[in-house]
């Protein structure tokens, strides 16, 4: 280009946003989780061709592309996987307190869920600890209807 | 063949039938208006609007940029332009942005600038010459069709910001009807 | 076709925090300017363009419209692939080998400083039902993975800041890069906290940039230009989109694009290579990503870094251009900085990067957060 | 070259609310598509998905987030992305898959969930305008729409009425597709057409496709790998695609140019020296009753300003004999427009035609060759493929 900006006063910024937000409806799939969840169950899909077991419930085997259709309740309460201590929000400013993220999985179940955990003091060993869930009163199906998760004493 | 999906009514989910989660996403820019557009706007500003032209294929184009798209050159002069056009196309429209029904039409066009290359347009939206708002298609019709020659108006100058919208609308006037 | 495919030109601006004085089409307009230069071809010459974008990082829809002035592709095929810069090259290999195009365009750049609020962005990039809810910012999965990975590989916050301190020391030797420095492990330990064992120094930093690559059939290669950079094989791998099924400790996305690039190249055994430009968006990626290439086994890639193997005058130089963290994070153009740096290298023009007679580069992409897919591309200057 | 054969199709209902997400769309269109080949997902060595702006679905970087819905779970995986040209150009991206010999099969996956965004999808296209010199005015997606109409009747003087008979024509065929929107395909007058409520005149309501989600998948294999599938597999002959400068305000829009280019290099590719005579049946991109005639052209199956003439002979009728039945399926208009997936569902259209599977839809006249057209972007980017026995 045979001309440029060479004052910086001549620089013009345009600010603005991408219009319209949006409202997901749960699938077949999310939906029996959540259903589920509002009766403090957690619910996997179990693929009849690998007969493996998936949290959370998806209608299609990732592995086998096969569809699912049988789902079954997981007992058992799930372990930390891994965690995290979170210090930023999605403005990437500090937060208050820093909160610990953690990705829970169960004993022979593929997948998981990823939330939060309190009610811990940071010097424990977190890896392999299981979890139980704390839930809110009023559950409308949506994944905040568990407050957090707690170390299972 | 059993084509599968499940179709939903508007009820379903106001009624809240199905499962469903909102999420309004925080997508904010600045954007680099760059050489050619921000000497474009600092000329609206003041009231001007600028062309660019290509020295190999001669074409004085709006909106400027700083390289010709057909010869793949550096633009190498500002050019002047009138504020006044010739509607290339037009529409008029009963709908916002966002769909939304509106009571009285806009009219969109686009607008062949005066001094620029044959076909150089931008878009704009005209207004009626007095009563700025139009009352309905048939309104329009009389004053507007292809062809049609139109002039800028402006913000008042301590009101500009140095943005397309620093004209207000085009109007029609005498001679293009 | 058997032949293979070339790179044989190549163009890029500066690497830079901000870029306010130029224009998205201005900044891609010069490295075209500088592509087509290199390569000794006008626009008209080129068959068909590829473009990389994402609409959200650019703040438009469908924003492959804005693509075809600013690298001469009016009236011309072109399209846009979503993905990284490696499995865009992978469309323009594949385009040439059907025969139909003799010569191809990529084309990838970022304006990542235009994004307000780019953790926003990110998070809009997570599951909508099963994890956004959730209100976190989406780095901390690079949080839940780094953890993870150095429990099960052994390897350490020492190895991971060592990383830092290697890549941005070799960006002092790179011109265009934004980010260079001379920092020590403690400054990268100490670092503020941000989604632990993640720290501030251990994230690379966005940066503004354009790149241009014109590539050609190799018997038209050979005619334009006498350094042509051969593609010897090329592999890209989706693992899962879903956080809840990816692997925490191996860079599964890799190791099938490597499989791929490695038998398509004839690649025995991944030593061969001589240098590679590996993803390092986060410090402890380069750790994962160089055993995902088999270029150190399991849980070794620290004590290799350690010992210098992968320093600029080690047995195998990773980012002597000094990755993202001494560059700069350039989104899904990152593997355009490191396919520019092979070039230069293969073509024995990386001037003070120079390292000596290398043959075969490899350079290795990630999409980020919160993504499980990439590719590999293999590349010779082997007549 | 390798020579790219279709094997298999798939598509999901249309509909203006899909309970489904993308993914799941995806899946249903896929394994579809996998039954009718008769293959599995370990069969497929690499997988193409398009889909139109991620605003829509509401995820950025969405072909990751619908990679595993479309089978590509640890599979080389690619999402192109040409705006509303995108339909045609995933079996397109599909063809260089295999015709440069990389693999031998490539499942390729067209999804579109509109209805996430909010308050309207039409408002999500206030962002393929430009943000410096066209969004400030309170853009809306039909003013491209109806300048361009307005410029095409002007410039013809191509009545209302005859641009009504596209709609016409396309809702009453979308009534025997099984996939068809409800409340979408129907028999209309003219005139309902004409005085259905201005939307941005001249563009009436009946005179735009509907908003849908949906998704279409089909499978592609090389020459070698579908000789197993005995004689009437249907063949990809001829593939082009076309982008034009994004400064729309500085074309003449009374003629798609992008789409005659495309248009060529297809028939190029296909050794086809006189379209009119070697197409025997066209989807050509109907989201806006003129865009149907105005691609006719583009595609050089008609003269310019002489699509609606031929349209009002009823040259272009699903039954015609001797004339070349245009969007037999019904189109956008009569089926539904869920963008990418639309694109698709008229490459699919083709593919049934050829194999004499489209049952009510199964135009009158032999066909051995048929063309699928999108358009996409700013009146910007053409897509072309034709298929043939």
């Amino acid at each position: 280009m045979i001309e440029k900006i060479d004052k910086f006063d001549k620089i013009k910024i345009l600010k603005g946003e991408k219009v319209g937000w949006h409202r997901y409806t749960y699938g077949n799939g999310e939906e029996i989780f959540f259903k589920n969840l509002i009766d403090k169950k957690f619910f996997a899909s179990k693929c009849k061709n690998c007969g493996k077991l998936f949290i959370p419930t998806r209608i299609y085997c990732e592995d086998c592309f096969e569809e699912i259709n049988e789902f079954v309740e997981i007992k058992e309460l799930p372990y930390i996987y891994s965690y995290t201590l979170l210090f930023k929000d999605l403005e990437d400013n500090d937060l208050k307190e820093p909160e610990i993220a953690i990705f829970l999985k169960w004993e022979n179940v593929e997948g998981g869920i990823i939330h939060r955990l309190k009610e811990i003091d940071l010097d424990e060993i977190l890896i392999g600890k299981k979890v139980e869930p704390v839930f809110k009163e009023k559950r409308e199906g949506n994944i905040n209807d568990i407050l957090y998760f707690k170390i299972k004493k | 063949m059993e084509f599968k999906g499940t179709p939903l009514k508007d009820r379903d989910i106001k009624e809240k039938k199905v499962f469903y989660v909102d999420w309004h996403v925080k997508a904010h820019y600045a954007w680099d208006c760059g050489i050619a557009l921000s000497y474009f706007f600092e000329g609206l500003k003041n009231g001007k609007i600028y062309g660019r032209r290509c020295p190999k294929c001669k074409r004085v184009m709006v909106p400027p940029r700083m390289f010709c798209e057909l010869c793949f050159h550096p633009t190498d002069k500002w050019i002047l332009l009138k504020d006044t056009g010739r509607v290339n196309t037009f529409s008029v429209s009963y709908l916002n942005w966002d769909a939304s029904r509106r009571e009285k039409p806009q009219v969109p066009a686009v607008i062949e600038i005066d001094g620029a290359s044959e076909g150089m347009g931008i878009l704009h939206l005209i207004a009626h010459p007095e009563k700025i708002e139009w009352e309905n298609l048939e309104e329009v019709l009389k004053y507007i069709k292809v062809g049609t020659k139109v002039k800028a108006v402006w913000k008042d100058e301590k009101e500009r910001e140095g943005k397309i919208t620093d004209i207000k609308y085009f109007i029609p006037i005498k001679e293009g009807k | 076709m058997k032949e293979r495919v070339a790179i044989i030109g190549i163009g890029y601006t500066q690497l830079k925090p901000i870029s306010p004085e130029v224009s998205f089409r201005e900044m891609i307009y010069e490295a075209a300017v500088k592509a087509y230069n290199d390569a000794g071809i006008e626009p008209k010459d080129v068959d068909t363009f590829v473009a990389i974008s994402e609409d959200y990082y650019e703040g438009t829809a469908i924003f492959d419209e804005y693509v075809p002035d600013q690298i001469g592709a009016v009236l011309k095929p072109v399209h846009t692939i979503t993905q990284d810069a490696i499995t865009a090259l992978a469309a323009c290999v594949m385009q040439i080998k059907t025969g139909i195009f003799k010569i191809a365009v990529l084309e990838g750049h970022s304006k990542a400083s235009n994004i307000v609020y780019p953790s926003h962005i990110d998070a809009f990039a997570l599951d909508p039902i099963l994890v956004r809810p959730l209100g976190f910012n989406p780095i901390f999965l690079a949080g839940l993975e780094m953890q993870r990975f150095l429990i099960e590989t052994g390897n350490t916050e020492y190895h991971t800041s060592l990383v830092v301190l290697k890549n941005k020391r070799n960006a002092l030797k790179n011109p265009i890069a934004a980010y260079p420095g001379e920092i020590s492990i403690d400054d990268v330990l100490s670092s503020n906290p941000v989604s632990l064992p993640l720290k501030e120094l251990d994230i690379s930093k966005k940066a503004d940039g354009a790149f241009v690559i014109v590539l050609a059939k190799e018997s038209i290669a050979k005619k334009l230009v006498d350094k042509p950079v051969y593609i010897e094989g090329i592999g890209w791998l989706q693992e899962t989109p879903n956080i809840e099924r990816r692997d925490f400790v191996n860079a599964i996305y890799l190791q099938g694009a490597a499989n791929m690039a490695y038998r398509e190249a004839g690649i025995k055994n991944p030593l061969e290579i001589d240098f590679a430009e590996i993803d390092d968006t986060f410090s402890y990626k380069e750790l994962q990503h160089i055993e995902a290439l088999g270029i150190a086994r399991f849980g070794e890639s620290g004590i290799m870094l350690e010992e210098g193997y992968f320093d600029f005058d080690g047995a195998i130089p990773i980012n002597v251009s000094g990755g993202s963290l001494g560059c700069g994070n350039l989104h899904d153009a990152n593997s355009l900085r490191g396919i520019v740096e092979a070039v230069l290298q293969l073509r024995n023009e990386a001037g003070e990067r120079q390292i000596e007679n290398a043959e075969i580069g490899l350079v290795a992409s990630w999409r980020g957060i919160p993504t499980a897919s990439g590719g590999v591309v293999i590349l010779s200057n082997r007549e | 070259m390798q020579k790219v054969a279709v094997l298999g199709a798939g598509l999901t209902k249309f509909s203006r609310r899909a309970k489904e997400t993308g993914k799941e769309l995806a899946f249903y269109a896929a394994k579809m598509a996998l039954e009718e080949a008769g293959l599995e997902i370990d069969d497929i060595d690499a997988v193409v998905c398009v889909s139109a702006p991620d605003a829509f679905d509401g995820v950025h970087m969405k072909g990751e987030y619908l990679s595993d819905g479309c089978g590509a779970s640890k599979k080389p995986f690619m999402r192109s992305y040409v705006g509303g040209g995108s339909g045609v150009f995933g079996i397109i991206n599909g063809w260089y898959h295999i015709a440069s010999g990389h693999f031998n099969t490539c499942l390729v996956v067209a999804e579109e969930k509109m209805s996430s965004s909010m308050p309207h999808p039409q408002g999500i296209f206030n962002a393929i305008y430009d943000q410096f010199l066209e969004r400030p005015l309170g853009v809306n997606l039909l003013w491209i729409f109806s300048l361009e109409m307005q410029r095409y009747m002007s410039v013809h003087k191509i009545p209302l009425e005859t641009i009504a008979l596209v709609a016409v024509k396309n809702k009453k065929n979308g009534l025997d597709h099984p996939c068809a929107q409800e409340g979408i395909p129907g028999n209309y007058t003219v005139e309902e057409i004409v005085n259905s409520e201005i939307m941005c005149w001249p563009v009436t309501r009946l005179m735009v496709s509907p908003v849908t989600d949906g998704a279409a998948a089909i499978v592609l294999a090389s020459y070698d790998f579908a000789k197993k599938f005995g004689k009437d597999v249907i063949w990809i002959e001829g593939v082009g695609w076309c982008l034009d400068t994004s400064y729309w305000t500085n074309r003449d829009l009374y003629y798609p140019r992008y789409v005659e280019y495309a248009a060529r290099m297809a028939y190029e590719m296909a050794g086809i020296k006189d379209p009119k005579k070697e197409i025997h049946v066209v989807e050509p991109y109907d989201p806006f009753a003129y865009k149907e005639l105005h691609h006719l052209e583009g595609l050089l199956l008609a003269e310019k300003g002489e699509a609606p003439k031929l349209l009002e002979k009823g040259f272009w009728d699903r039954d015609t004999e001797n004339g070349i039945p245009s969007s037999p399926s019904g189109g956008l208009l009569g089926v539904g427009n869920p963008i990418a997936a639309a694109g698709l569902m008229k490459v699919i259209e083709i593919y049934w035609q050829l194999k004499g599977k489209a049952g009510k839809r199964q135009v009158k006249r032999e066909v051995k060759r048929g063309l699928a057209q999108a358009w996409g972007d700013l009146m910007q980017v053409g897509t072309v493929v034709i298929l043939g026995k």
